[in-house]
């Protein structure tokens, strides 16, 4: 039935639950969204056109900037891109380097989620509870790498300068393992919160899989799949991934604040690793003039928003022919097309706001 | 029901736990952020020898060499330290100074000039 | 009072003022006083609510105007009188102004019920609770015209999610009173805190035998001011700002400040039913027993109106307290939390209380 | 999954480097892998420009025994559409569409995703040329 007096409301780009720049056109039954049609492109910034203006080690600082509370990841990518088509291994430390910054920066978007998604319900101050954490990665990263998100740390075949001040990282995942107790006693019991996200926003395993989902969305409906077992960088480290059967929001919500534990354990392991070998021998490859031989180049890596990959096709010259991102939240921000219908407008923000989308990384 | 009322006030006491802790706030003017040395802030340049290596380096083409005066256009800068890091004579130093706000536009163009080339 | 009422009058005869004038104007002083009282307490609990909601989140709250942040709320006010009032173009002129006028008057109404000592009362009527259940309906009203006359889709959201929350939320808050009135048996405020004051002193406050009545009421109340678990009609996650989405300037300031005067008003409401208004937790008043007397007469008003405000206070207290814990409810969940449950049981504590006042009735006389 | 059993059931395809080159009926072989090799992610469909022709190729992956497929074809300016078997396609059809110009049979929901509704051209066509001299800086 065709009813025509639905009310057409814009979830709009100025909003102030939806991350970033996200424009949801509903059509409201009363308050039960009865279509929902996302419209991005408000943060479009043309990363694909711009790496083949760019030679490699120009687009290289630009690459963070695609998720910005996820940028090693896509500077890692890159770099992977490069040393595979030179084939150009890394040295022990140098890759134990990376999984630690790598994992702390998985830490730091995890934290930022959970505090905006209590914003998001309407809860004040886990927000600041979870900023107070994140402030002490940021302030790591900017004594190692210069800046707090837009670090430009790693570069092709190794990192900018050695890390040093391990002791902070280890004094911080002791912080961190009292503080998950705060949330959880905080959020976890607190019976409004579980009465807005048990059962709400459920995904089911084929939607998910047919919808291209990948990351902890993907295994809190029970899929086994986390490209961090295949990764190269992960070798040697033993991991087990979170899977959950819930498929609603909280056990995203639970399976995040599992994450943040994994994620300790496998920095405990990178910093092992970077106590047994101290030799920081790595070869740099001369990035002036570089040329990628002609051919295609894949690397994937597992971002906190799901699988996230860079393409790249070079004919030989030191601009890239053509280059494509793969990103974890372009596919979710798809899935709200199917997973908003019928839901009410509250409900509607808190399932959009469990699957941690982030604008940056859909308009690309 | 009876775990909920649990939940409720557990929850509550926490949050009320954080009342005595002292504020994590910093006073921004008046107390300044702590900066590492590493920290990449406005570029500094002195003694180039306009090799243009940092030209093809920068992503956002802010570097111009003139005959002795070297412009960097801050509105194009990522401030993302290439220059500084494959400058081979290391000439472009990352100052620790954030605060560029300005209110008149050629503020931001940042001019060092160069012209004693032959003196080492 | 007749004694400060003679006091005026006497002074006015010797200017040679006819007693006529003497009788309407004595009146006038308490309403201004309390006129600026309530100004004042509704800057101070605004301030109030940053600076515990910084506290709780391990910030500094507001410090930077005045010497510990006092003046923030004047400043934040005079900014807002400066603003411009923007009206929307199509909105409803009349009705977009007239909304924030109505949800400032309730509040002077409620607090011109409320017995601030043994001897001062502005309406001394034997059923000014029913007035206070009157008035307490009319924000709906102002929300309700507010958020259509804006013409604002978000708004519009506001105002109707306000009137089905405030309409659940009207029924639990009458029974409980209604289990208030049978154990004080009578209808008039004054009364109620006097029958409040027995031998068992805190623990004889109505708060102890009908402490069901208690909670019920005070959930109800957090849900009438839209405070926070059922802060849907101005959810800023969802509606951006809920009714008073399209207000700015002065209107906007209105409609703020009408929030926190209703906020402190139904404040004083509750620890005058439940808390024993202005009786003092330790039995006996402080004033009397250092100083007796003619100067312990005059302390006695001022020390009653300070236990009425220091129980107003400690229930603003935990209101804000809980706006720092809790996220917002489901809008289904709250309607069904309130007929679902908030109703049989506020019936049920009518049921216990009027058994009470069967079996245990000397107790309140 | 090798590619003499894909060779006899999808007749004229042959092997590139690792990547099937098919010339036609995409959805058919999409569906077919799908279903019988358990290939359910589509994990992206990446639209190259040679000039001449557009090389789609899509790359499927299946969660069980951890295995990609690319699967690719050279399409001129249409293209048969597979969103009718993976939800996550319209998404990427909708950018396809966008950047590079090629309309997508059967797939109902296709407008452009990043630019707005007037715009002029596909950006990441080779062809596409902006007189701006502003871009020109790193030539």
């Amino acid at each position: 039935m065709t009813n025509t007096n639905l009310l057409k409301l814009n979830l709009g780009p100025q909003h102030p639950s939806t991350h970033g720049v996200l424009r949801l056109i509903l059509e409201l039954d009363g308050e039960k969204i009865v279509s929902c049609k996302p419209d991005v492109g408000y943060l479009h910034r043309g990363m694909e056109k711009m790496a083949e203006r760019l030679s490699y080690v120009q687009y290289y600082p630009t690459v963070d900037r695609i998720d910005y509370l996820a940028g090693f990841f896509y500077s890692e990518l890159f770099c992977e891109i490069i040393e595979k088509a030179l084939n150009v291994e890394l040295s022990e430390r140098v890759k134990a380097i990376r999984v630690l910054l790598l994992e702390l920066n998985r830490i730091a978007s995890h934290l930022l989620w959970i505090g905006a998604y209590l914003m998001d319900l309407g809860a004040v101050s886990p927000f600041f509870y979870t900023f107070r954490e994140r402030e002490l990665i940021l302030k790591y990263f900017e004594k190692i790498t210069g800046q707090r998100m837009m670090n430009n740390y790693f570069i092709f075949g190794g990192v900018r300068r050695d890390i040093f001040d391990i002791e902070d990282v280890e004094e911080f995942l002791e912080i961190l393992k009292t503080k998950i107790k705060d949330y959880e006693r905080i959020i976890d019991s607190n019976p409004i919160f579980l009465q807005r996200t048990k059962g709400k926003g459920v995904l089911e395993q084929n939607v998910a899989l047919n919808g291209a989902i990948t990351g902890v969305n993907l295994r809190a409906s029970g899929v086994n799949l986390d490209f961090r077992t295949k990764h190269k960088l992960y070798e040697g480290y033993e991991f087990t991934p979170i899977v959950s059967e819930g498929k609603d929001c909280y056990t995203r919500y639970r399976a995040r604040v599992l994450e943040l534990n994994e994620s300790s354990k496998l920095i405990k392991q990178a910093i092992e690793k970077l106590k047994q070998n101290s030799a920081l021998n790595q070869t740099l490859i001369q990035p002036i003039g570089l040329k990628l031989p002609a051919g295609e180049f894949y690397s994937e890596i597992e971002a906190p928003r799901g699988l996230a990959s860079c393409y790249v096709k070079s004919d030989g010259e030191n601009k890239p022919y053509r280059l494509k991102w793969r990103t974890g939240s372009y596919y979710a921000v798809n899935l709200l097309r199917k997973l908003l219908k019928g839901t009410y407008l509250n409900d509607a923000i808190a399932i959009a706001g469990s699957l941690d989308i982030i604008l940056p990384e859909v308009d690309k | 029901m009876l775990k909920g009322i649990k939940g409720l006030i557990v929850s509550m006491l926490t949050v009320f736990k954080h009342l005595f802790k002292n504020s994590v706030t910093l006073e921004y003017p008046e107390k300044k952020i702590i900066l590492s040395n590493n920290f990449r802030g406005m570029p500094i340049v002195e003694g180039c020898i306009k090799c243009g290596t940092c030209i093809k380096v920068c992503p956002s083409g802010a570097i111009k060499i003139e005959s002795d005066n070297f412009n960097i256009n801050m509105e194009k800068c990522i401030f993302c330290g290439n220059c500084a890091y494959y400058c081979p004579k290391n000439c472009i130093k990352m100052s620790d100074n954030y605060e560029l706000a300005s209110s008149d536009k050629n503020d931001l163009s940042l001019n060092f000039d160069i012209s004693k080339k032959g003196e080492e | 009072m007749n004694y400060l009422y003679f006091l005026y009058i006497e002074f006015l005869t010797k200017h040679n003022v006819p007693q006529i004038i003497g009788d309407i104007t004595f009146y006038c002083i308490p309403i201004t006083i309390i006129f600026i009282v309530l100004l004042l307490v509704v800057l101070a609990l605004v301030l109030a609510e940053r600076k515990l909601l910084g506290w709780f989140t391990q910030r500094k709250g507001p410090n930077r105007v005045g010497f510990w942040g006092i003046l923030q709320t004047l400043a934040d006010a005079l900014k807002l009188l400066c603003k411009e009032n923007i009206t929307p173009s199509s909105a409803d002129r009349f009705l977009f102004n007239l909304a924030p006028i109505l949800m400032f008057t309730p509040a002077l109404v409620v607090l011109g019920l409320i017995p601030y000592s043994s001897e001062f009362m502005f309406v001394n009527f034997q059923t000014n609770v029913l007035i206070y259940i009157i008035f307490a309906g009319f924000p709906i009203l102002s929300i309700l015209i507010g958020g259509w006359a804006s013409n604002n889709k978000y708004s519009l959201f506001g105002g109707m999610r306000n009137v089905s929350q405030v309409l659940a939320y009207e029924l639990p808050i009458a029974f409980s009173l209604l289990g208030v009135i049978t154990l004080a048996s009578s209808m008039n405020l004054g009364k109620i805190t006097l029958a409040q004051s027995t031998q068992y002193g805190v623990l004889g406050w109505f708060w102890m035998p009908c402490i069901i009545g208690f909670i019920v009421m005070f959930i109800s109340i957090l849900a009438e001011l839209n405070r926070c678990p059922f802060d849907l009609p101005e959810a800023e996650s969802e509606l951006i700002c809920g009714y008073n989405t399209e207000y700015s300037g002065m209107r906007f300031a209105l409609f703020y400040l009408g929030e926190y005067s209703l906020l402190f008003a139904n404040a004083l409401f509750l620890s005058v039913l439940f808390l024993g208004g202005y009786l003092s937790p330790f039995g006996k008043y402080i004033s009397t027993v250092f100083f007796g007397g003619q100067i312990g007469e005059i302390l006695l008003y001022f020390e009653q109106v300070f236990w009425l405000i220091l129980k107003s206070f400690f229930i603003i207290f935990v209101v804000i307290w809980i706006r720092a814990v809790f996220p917002r409810m489901a809008s289904f969940d709250l309607l069904k939390f309130s007929w679902a449950f908030l109703l049989p049981i506020s019936i049920l504590n009518l049921l216990l209380m009027v058994l009470l006042k069967y079996f245990m009735g000397g107790v309140y006389a | 999954m090798n590619i003499i059993e894909f060779k006899n059931l999808f007749g004229e395809s042959e092997l590139f480097g690792e990547k099937i080159i098919m010339k036609s009926d995409i959805a058919k072989s999409l569906q077919f892998l799908k279903e019988n090799y358990g290939y359910n992610i589509l994990k992206e469909i990446i639209a190259i420009d040679n000039r001449d022709d557009i090389e789609l190729s899509y790359r499927l992956y299946s969660p069980d025994d951890d295995e990609d497929v690319i699967i690719t074809t050279f399409v001129k300016g249409e293209a048969e559409s597979v969103s009718k078997i993976f939800d996550s396609a319209v998404a990427d059809e909708k950018e396809i569409f966008d950047l590079f110009g090629i309309k997508f049979t059967c797939n109902d929901e296709l407008e452009r995703l990043y630019m707005p509704e007037g715009w002029k051209g596909h950006p990441l066509r080779k062809n596409y040329e902006e007189n701006d001299e502003r871009l020109k800086w790193n030539d």
